[in-house]
């Protein structure tokens, strides 16, 4: 049995195949098919949650999208709890477990309640006017209570198991919504054969088709209709159909963001399907047919589960076969309502009364209603319901005042008429208009190539739609102006209408019986709880703008986003004002259009692939080692490779100490380099950095500086000349991309006169650092065609050749300080090359160094890290690198901006070198100077450590630090206060190794 | 142009290590498409004004496209167009395309990258929607023919997108985040598939 | 996501494809190092930041890596056209009633 | 100006709330005024504020083309620190953060401040060397900074992932426990109660369309879409707009306008108990007091002022907020919106005196002048008053750009090597 609510013979499930489930631990059956929302309903459950600020009661508003009451936690298992899924959203499975939320300790019996009673407390806004006082209380106490009453549902609380997909696609026809209108659409546009992409949100096509039993198309029921062309469209080569599938954004140049659900519906979904899929789509042209959502009346208690929109009883009965009740009132002031009441009626259901509040409509339902005997009240109005946790009554009153009727029911059918979802359309920039006549806002001005069509356009009434969707289908496929991909199908005709149901207006804003003058709760925007006096209130205290009116009450700010309570709450504050609806305005559609999955947004980026992880073609030998990696931007580094039992600090004093009394080895592929080719290369390299170049000879080396335009070191590294037209520059690891695309720029849009051409090598080329007193003696008996020689390979220079029978562009270079070599050779060949250097340098008892010792034994002889003992606010002249400009040149990249006042003034912070007093204390890097360490705070920093470690090799700590005038203070003790106490310093030269540099050739 | 540096890098004939490309070997099938790790290449960067195409189209045996998003093939040897002056040359035959650029004295660049890109093939039915996985471009083949060649992202890296036939595709990356392209061509697959 | 014509591709591309390269047409002194402070101050620092039409720079850095020029209305993002670098500024705009 | 209290409340809930006043008038302009403020943001709002409270001139309009605290104000994501490194940053957005604590009773409006703490992850080595470099120079400075173990940052904000197996693991934290967040509406909606009470102006839907200036070069007032405004003193703090006022009045700026995005996720109970920022992973967190995850990270990359942005930016955003905290993949993102920063060069603000007598701007926040809000105010009120900076805002002038002397945190954050 799937509930005492279920119709027979009523909707379109199967009663067959049933499905268990449990809502707060009790256990239902429901049917394959059903929403969690028809399946409670079926089983005669309304109370499903609780409201945000009061705590009251809340059951179904809707049977769609729009729903702001209906959230509860959907648990799968530990790791899959989703908090705030909308009940009627959420397609049933067998085993489905699902939980009320915002309750203590249970739906029913909620604590959080007693907010409701002390509700004249809590109006619109009442939180900035008070707990000010004590001003300790907002941090310890009040904060603390308002966070725990807030939020609805529970965040999880372990990694997501599920995975997510993307795919990016392009159409021709991008269609919006597969109701009447976009179906028509869609098929007109497949017809023609161009790309077709139809989507909509539901699990299945029809849109108000699963609900109007009146529509028939094509000598068919409109469902069935719908059925059958989806049949059609899905078979077509060129049409990609997407149910589940919720356009959320809108963008420029008609990109549009969809999610499809591809299996939170299913029992077992299994491993390989994704749970969401993010569709990006870019399409030459959008249809929206996004349709119309229904309003609430807005009257005393219109919140008490049982109390629905008159569309979401019919789809619950029409749809599903559910009865939302057995004895039902409807309140209405347009049409539309009058179908849900004849549905019910002629499925069995009692119906106690229409309240209509119009004075004396007629037209065909009115008719058939009064034909099927149900009571018709116009010009009354529901004044407030009865019951708490389940509406018993309603009370009725004529709507100008009079005598009060109470009509017990236990549902109420609501109709305040339809709102055009012009949610995209407004996203896409369109402006809408507002129509005076049907009190509605549909599209005005247009902004991208798109159209829209049927209820979301304001066209009523079956036939117009399909005629005006069809239409503007065909267009939409002509103006794209595609070739044809060949439709499967023959070539149809305009679906005909043959049948459909009337529609009329409706009201905006409160109905009678709900102010201005009362004090009931008559709710406007239900999650939120805003009603509709604290939209006026809101209006009284100022907020003339509809933005601040909203922000003030948060009406329309909901998980919802106002789909229900946006109108009302503009009608309302247009009323309060006296001014009409449009000089109000309308506060501005935001996607998503319905809350998207982070997931699905990430969709890919998560884990590894969250960003792309780049490793050296030695990587796999490091990590055999058991080195630790640093992360270097996207670079995994060696950082030091402890033997067992070694600590970093020891491994590191190891390394350090090997490279100066044997030879290490070095990974330093991850350098930047650029090949610089061309007649022109040496003119285009004096452009881009501070030194001269056209007299470096062939095979030698330079350091090079480079500057931005401002004057300021951008970036460093050694350059040789392969040839004239010939140069190998290298950049640091992290400015490789940045240097490349600085130099393009120049090369490309203000030197483009230069013959020269710049390509990326960095990652043809593996870099093994020989650096030591035995670095030769490794490198010399498996190197071929390259004299060794100080003489033929002198520090500084560079020579193509092979070793191990491979080529390299073996460079003599050194940043230790120690006789260096730096071996490049092509990248796959990396790791063999490194196998047989290691081999050599076992003989000679040679180590493996990572880039913390690099570090360590860099700053022993002074040289600088850009990015470390720089920053962006250094020059060469700072950095003590004046001897690296060329002094003649007449231009180059940052000379004006180096000239700049401020950057040639006395006492600019220099680097310098740093020894504290206490050899054995190693000072932080970041650490501050000061002159004065017994000054008070805030105290006058003079400058900082840029660069500070312990030297095995100087047996003492050493520094590197940015001080002020610092090299005019040379001998001077100097202070860096820590927080438990002051170390002294004294400022030195940068280097503390080998002054004379006698070790390069050692 | 450029001889004296290009000759020394010519290949060796025998070299005592081993080539150790990255991903070797590394392959993974899902319904309708398949990702696997191509051989290695030898591959050059090719920059030249338009008035040396011809004499580089000569000494390379194929001529170099000069059609944005396009691609030339002879003998094992392939030219991407990337760019106005930009070619990247694929020899897959055993070829060193270097080599042949060296002979030639209109202006150009021809700089060796055998090792610095890898290539994984992506083929079957669902080629077209894994590599979109996170691949922006249009690849249908009105818009992406086969033989069309384009830099281009997938997801957050820069790939060379070459389609070979009508359902496979060539993606060549550089060899540091190759382990990324292909694990994201590998879901992508997984979800093509699905 | 903008769909960036890039004119040396002679297609729309992706943005992704892209990064904005500033604002165009400010021209590099060709005697920089004699440029007064105030023209530096222009050259690095000033910018028109129009709310309108912009000239700016691109680079098809994911693509064929050319820099280029576009003209784009900033208040609603939309390209009114591009062109390589190297040539002017257009006289004259497509489209354009002033 | 009736005091707002709970007693108040109460007072008002016995008559339905009926007795409310306005929280700010709505007059129609004058012909002249003895100061008008251009643009009622956060920052405008509180210049009039203070120059009402502070300098006694109250003679004062503030025009706004929009609704008040509509732009920048109404859209960021509401962190407020002052854990900067140089001492003029530091004494700006410090002088800021000290009127924060206490702005509530000051304005008697609950502005919200919350001291939860803001909390700069640290991924890599040079991270550390950076915030460390803060952590100091904040400590010698008198502002609040302390380093945290990835533990200890764990222990503060439990969802945070501190494995080491993450692709960009947390090596360590510097925490501000004096930062946190504040409502950004009810700080412009505060500031123009108090503003209006004491007699003040607020002219919204009134936008600037000239700068009026005499043949002596001098500021005359402004034309808008309400006519002409005299005033002698004006001051632009327009936010993303300020260089199109400037250019009004003949004064070209160092500055871009870029679309900056944030987002909320749908509200649910406490989870993220502060504010995490995270530079090189590049997204920012906080949970609004309604319990949605409040959201950011960095502008999309080309001048506009169309308030929107592309979506791969919300993603490259969400998914540096799933590598920091991966149990949020299942958490749904509600709202997502724009804003249009102005940057200056070296991302410091300008705060200053103009070239043009008589006119001062307030501009170049970037994506961090709502922390401000109430320092900038109130020195820029000073500014305007005295015709002469406060010595807070004296480095912030203009001519930096021209001399070189630059306030530039982000360089100081270079990263590279």
């Amino acid at each position: 049995m799937s509930g005492a609510f279920r119709i027979p013979r009523a909707g379109r499930l199967s009663q067959a195949k049933t499905a268990r489930f449990s809502f707060d631990g009790q256990s239902y059956t429901g049917i394959e098919g059903d929403t969690l929302a028809s399946a409670l309903l079926a089983n005669g459950v309304h109370l499903v949650g609780r409201s945000f600020k009061y705590h009251r009661p809340r059951g179904f508003l809707s049977a769609g999208a729009e729903e702001p009451n209906a959230l509860v936690q959907i648990v799968r298992d530990d790791a899959r709890k989703t908090p705030n899924v909308r009940a009627t959203v959420q397609e049933l499975y067998d085993g489905l477990a699902a939980n009320s939320q915002n309750r203590w300790p249970s739906l029913a019996f909620d604590v959080g309640a007693v907010n409701d009673l002390a509700s004249p407390l809590f109006s619109a806004g009442f939180y900035y006017k008070t707990f000010m006082w004590p001003k300790a209380a907002w941090k310890s106490l009040y904060e603390p209570k308002i966070r725990e009453a807030a939020g609805l549902g529970v965040s999880p609380d372990k990694p997501d198991p599920d995975h997510y997909s993307s795919r990016y696609a392009h159409c021709d026809v991008l269609v919006l919504g597969g109701g009447a209108a976009g179906i028509a659409a869609a098929l007109a546009a497949a017809e023609t054969g161009v790309r077709v992409i139809l989507a909509d949100e539901q699990a299945e096509f029809g849109g108000s088709l699963r609900f109007e039993t009146g529509a028939r198309i094509d000598g068919q029921d409109g469902f069935a209709w719908a059925k059958g062309a989806i049949a059609r469209l899905s078979a077509m080569d060129n049409v990609r159909v997407l149910s589940r599938t919720t356009a959320f954004g809108y963008y420029a140049q008609n990109f549009v963001g969809l999610v499809e659900r591809v299996s939170d519906h299913l029992k077992a979904p299994g491993h390989d399907l994704p749970r969401e899929r993010l569709w990006q789509v870019r399409a030459k042209r959008v249809v929206l047919a996004s349709g119309a959502i229904e309003r609430h009346m807005v009257f005393a208690n219109n919140d008490r589960p049982g109390i629905m929109l008159a569309g979401a009883a019919r789809t619950f009965l029409n749809q599903y076969g559910v009865a939302v009740g057995r004895n039902v009132g409807v309140y209405t002031a347009n049409d539309s309502a009058y179908a849900a009441a004849i549905d019910l009626k002629k499925a069995g259901v009692n119906v106690a009364a229409i309240v209509d509040l119009r004075d004396n409509p007629t037209g065909p339902v009115i008719d058939e209603a009064r034909a099927l005997g149900i009571e018709i009240n116009f010009g009354r109005a529901v004044i407030r319901a009865g019951g708490k946790l389940r509406v018993s009554s309603m009370t009725v009153q004529p709507k100008n005042g009079g005598g009060e009727r109470t009509i017990a029911v236990d549902a109420i059918l609501m109709s305040a008429g339809w709102t055009p979802s012009v949610h995209l359309f407004s996203q896409s920039r369109g402006k809408v208009a507002f129509n005076d006549e049907t009190k509605r806002f549909v599209p005005g001005t247009y902004a991208q190539d798109c159209v829209s069509v049927g209820a979301c356009n304001g066209t009523d009434g079956l036939s117009a739609t399909v005629d005006e969707a069809y239409a503007a289908g065909a267009k939409a496929a002509k103006d794209a102006n595609a070739r044809d991909y060949g439709a499967k199908t023959a070539k149809g005709a305009k679906p005909k209408v043959d049948a459909s149901e009337s529609w009329s207006r409706g009201m905006l804003g409160a109905a009678p019986g709900a102010g201005p003058d009362t004090t009931v709760k008559a709710f406007v925007d239900f999650q939120n709880d805003v009603t509709a006096k604290d939209i006026r209130q809101a209006v009284h205290e100022g907020m003339r703008s509809i933005e601040h009116v909203k922000r003030f009450t948060t009406n329309g700010m909901a998980t919802d986003q106002g789909k229900t309570s946006n109108m009302h709450g503009l009608a309302i504050a247009a009323e309060t004002l006296g001014k009409p609806i449009p000089e109000v305005g309308l506060t501005t559609f935001r996607a998503p259009y319905t809350p998207v999955t982070f997931g699905a947004i990430v969709s890919h980026a998560r884990g590894p692939l969250f960003d792309p992880t780049r490793k050296t073609a030695t990587h796999p030998w490091a990590e055999a080692q058991g080195a630790v990696f640093e992360d270097v931007g996207q670079w995994k580094r060696a950082w030091y490779f402890p033997k067992t039992g070694e600590d970093m600090h020891s491994a590191v004093d190891r390394e350090c100490v090997a490279v100066r009394t044997t030879a290490g080895l070095f990974d330093a592929s991850t350098l930047g380099k650029i090949e610089v080719v061309g007649p022109d290369a040496a003119k285009f390299m004096e452009l881009l950095y501070t030194n001269p170049w056209e007299k470096l000879e062939p095979g030698r080396c330079r350091y090079g500086i480079m500057l931005r335009e401002d004057g300021f070191i951008y970036d460093d590294g050694v350059v040789g000349r392969l040839a004239p037209d010939r140069f190998h520059v290298t950049t640091t690891t992290g400015g490789a991309p940045r240097v490349m695309n600085h130099m393009e720029d120049y090369l490309q849009t203000e030197f483009p006169h230069l013959n020269v051409w710049l390509t990326s090598i960095t990652e043809q080329w593996a870099v093994i650092a020989v650096q030591g007193p035995k670095s030769r003696d490794i490198i010399a008996p498996l190197v071929e065609g390259i004299d060794m020689s100080d003489e033929a390979l002198p520090h500084m220079s560079v020579r193509e050749g092979k070793i191990c029978g491979v080529p390299t562009r073996l460079f003599r270079m050194s940043f230790t300080g120690e006789r260096g070599f730096e071996v490049n050779v092509p990248a796959d060949y990396g790791q063999a090359v490194w196998e047989a250097l290691w081999a050599e340098g076992q003989k000679h008892g040679a180590t493996a160094y990572g880039t913390e010792a690099m570090h360590v034994l860099r700053a022993e002889k002074g040289y600088i890290i850009v990015g470390q003992d720089t920053d962006g606010t250094v020059t060469p002249n700072d950095a003590g690198l004046d001897w690296a400009v060329g002094k003649k040149k007449a231009d180059f990249v940052g000379i004006r901006g180096m000239a700049r006042l401020d950057l040639v003034a006395k006492g600019r912070k220099q680097l310098v070198g740093l020894k504290t007093k206490d050899p054995k204390v190693v000072l932080e890097e970041g650490a501050q100077i000061v002159e004065d360490p017994k000054q008070a705070i805030p105290m006058k920093m003079i400058g900082h450590v840029t660069s500070s470690y312990w030297s095995q090799n100087c047996g003492r700590s050493i520094a590197l630090a940015l001080v002020a005038g610092g090299r005019d203070r040379v001998g001077d003790t100097l202070y860096v206060p820590m927080p438990n106490g002051v170390i002294e310093v004294e400022v030195t030269g940068m280097v503390f190794f080998d002054e004379t540099g006698g070790r390069l050739n050692g | 142009m450029a001889k004296a540096a290009a000759k020394k890098t010519a290949p060796v004939a025998s070299p005592s290590v081993e080539r150790r490309p990255a991903l070797a070997g590394r392959s993974t099938s899902a319904t309708g498409v398949k990702v696997e790790v191509l051989p290695p290449a030898e591959r050059i960067s090719l920059r030249a004004p338009e008035a040396s195409a011809a004499a580089l189209s000569k000494a390379l045996g194929v001529p170099l496209p000069k059609k944005p998003k396009t691609s030339a093939s002879k003998a094992g040897r392939t030219a991407l167009w990337l760019g106005p002056d930009e070619w990247l040359v694929i020899d897959e035959a055993g070829n060193d395309p270097l080599a042949d650029c060296a002979k030639v004295s209109a202006l150009h660049s021809a700089v060796g990258i055998s090792h610095r890109n890898i290539a994984i093939s992506v083929a079957g039915p669902a080629a077209e929607a894994a590599i979109n996985s996170g691949c922006p471009q249009d690849l249908s083949l009105e818009a992406f023919p086969v033989g069309a060649a384009s830099r281009t992202i997938l997801g957050k890296a820069e790939i060379v997108l070459l389609r070979t036939a009508a359902d496979a595709f060539r993606v060549e990356c550089w060899r540091s985040f190759s382990d990324y392209v292909f694990t994201f061509l590998s879901e992508g697959a997984r979800d093509a598939a699905g | 996501m903008l769909l960036i014509r890039c004119p040396y591709c002679e297609e729309e591309r992706p943005e992704l494809e892209f990064r904005n390269a500033g604002e165009a047409h400010i021209a590099r002194s060709a005697n920089m190092a004699g440029e007064s402070d105030d023209d530096f101050e222009k050259f690095f620092f000033i910018r028109s930041n129009p709310k309108g039409i912009i000239y700016e720079r691109w680079r098809h850095m994911h693509g064929c890596a050319r820099f280029f020029n576009a003209v784009r209305d900033t208040v609603t993002d939309k390209f009114v056209m591009t062109y390589k670098a190297g040539e002017p500024k257009p006289a004259k705009l497509p489209g354009a009633s002033k | 100006m009736k005091k707002y209290s709970v007693f108040a409340i109460a007072r008002e809930a016995m008559r339905g709330h009926k007795g409310w006043e306005e929280q700010w008038s709505s007059p129609e302009p004058k012909k002249e005024y003895d100061v008008i403020i251009v643009g009622a943001g956060g920052h405008g709002l509180a210049t009039a504020y203070y120059l009402a409270t502070v300098h006694g001139i109250t003679n004062v309009a503030v025009l706004e083309k929009g609704w008040l605290g509509g732009g920048n104000t109404g859209r960021n994501t509401t962190i407020i620190r002052s854990n900067y490194l140089y001492d003029e940053s530091a004494g700006i957005y410090d002088h800021a953060l000290k009127l924060w604590d206490g702005l509530s009773q000051e304005l008697n409006y609950n502005v919200m401040y919350s001291a939860r703490g803001v909390m700069m992850l640290a991924h890599n080595v040079h991270d550390i060397q950076v915030l460390k470099r803060h952590v100091h120079a904040n400590r010698l400075n008198g502002i609040d900074n302390e380093w945290l173990s990835p533990e200890q940052a764990k222990e503060f904000c439990p969802p945070l992932n501190i494995s080491r197996d993450a692709r960009y693991p947390v090596v360590g934290a510097a925490l501000q426990r004096r930062g946190g967040t504040a409502r950004h509406d009810a700080v412009a909606w505060g500031y123009a109660r108090g503003a209006s009470a004491r007699g003040v102006h607020i002219i919204q839907n009134c936008e600037v369309t000239g700068v009026k200036r005499a043949a002596n070069g001098a500021v005359v007032g402004v034309d808008t879409t309400r006519g002409f405004i005299g005033a002698k003193k004006v001051g632009v703090v327009a936010a993303g707009h300020s260089s199109v006022i400037m250019n009004m009045a003949g004064v070209r700026m160092p500055l871009e306008s870029y679309p900056l995005q944030a987002l909320v996720s749908e509200p649910v109970k406490p989870v993220v108990p502060c504010v995490v920022m995270s530079n090189t992973v590049h997204a920012y967190i906080s949970q609004s007091d309604k319990g949605e995850l409040v959201i950011g990270a960095g502008t999309d990359q080309y001048v506009s002022y169309s308030q929107t942005g592309g979506l791969h930016i919300l993603q490259h955003t969400l998914d540096a907020i799933c590598e920091m905290f991966p149990i949020f993949t299942r958490m749904k993102m509600l709202r997502s919106w724009g804003g249009i920063v102005d940057v200056t060069p070296d991302r410091s603000p300008i705060l200053a005196k103009t070239p043009v007598p008589g006119l001062y701007v307030n501009c170049g926040w970037g994506t961090g002048g709502f922390k401000a809000t109430p320092g900038s105010g109130h020195v820029f009120a000073h500014t305007i008053a005295k015709d002469d900076p406060h010595p807070i805002n004296a480095p912030f002038t203009i001519e930096r750009f021209r001399t070189g002397r630059l306030i530039d945190e982000a360089a100081a954050a270079a990263v590279a090597h």
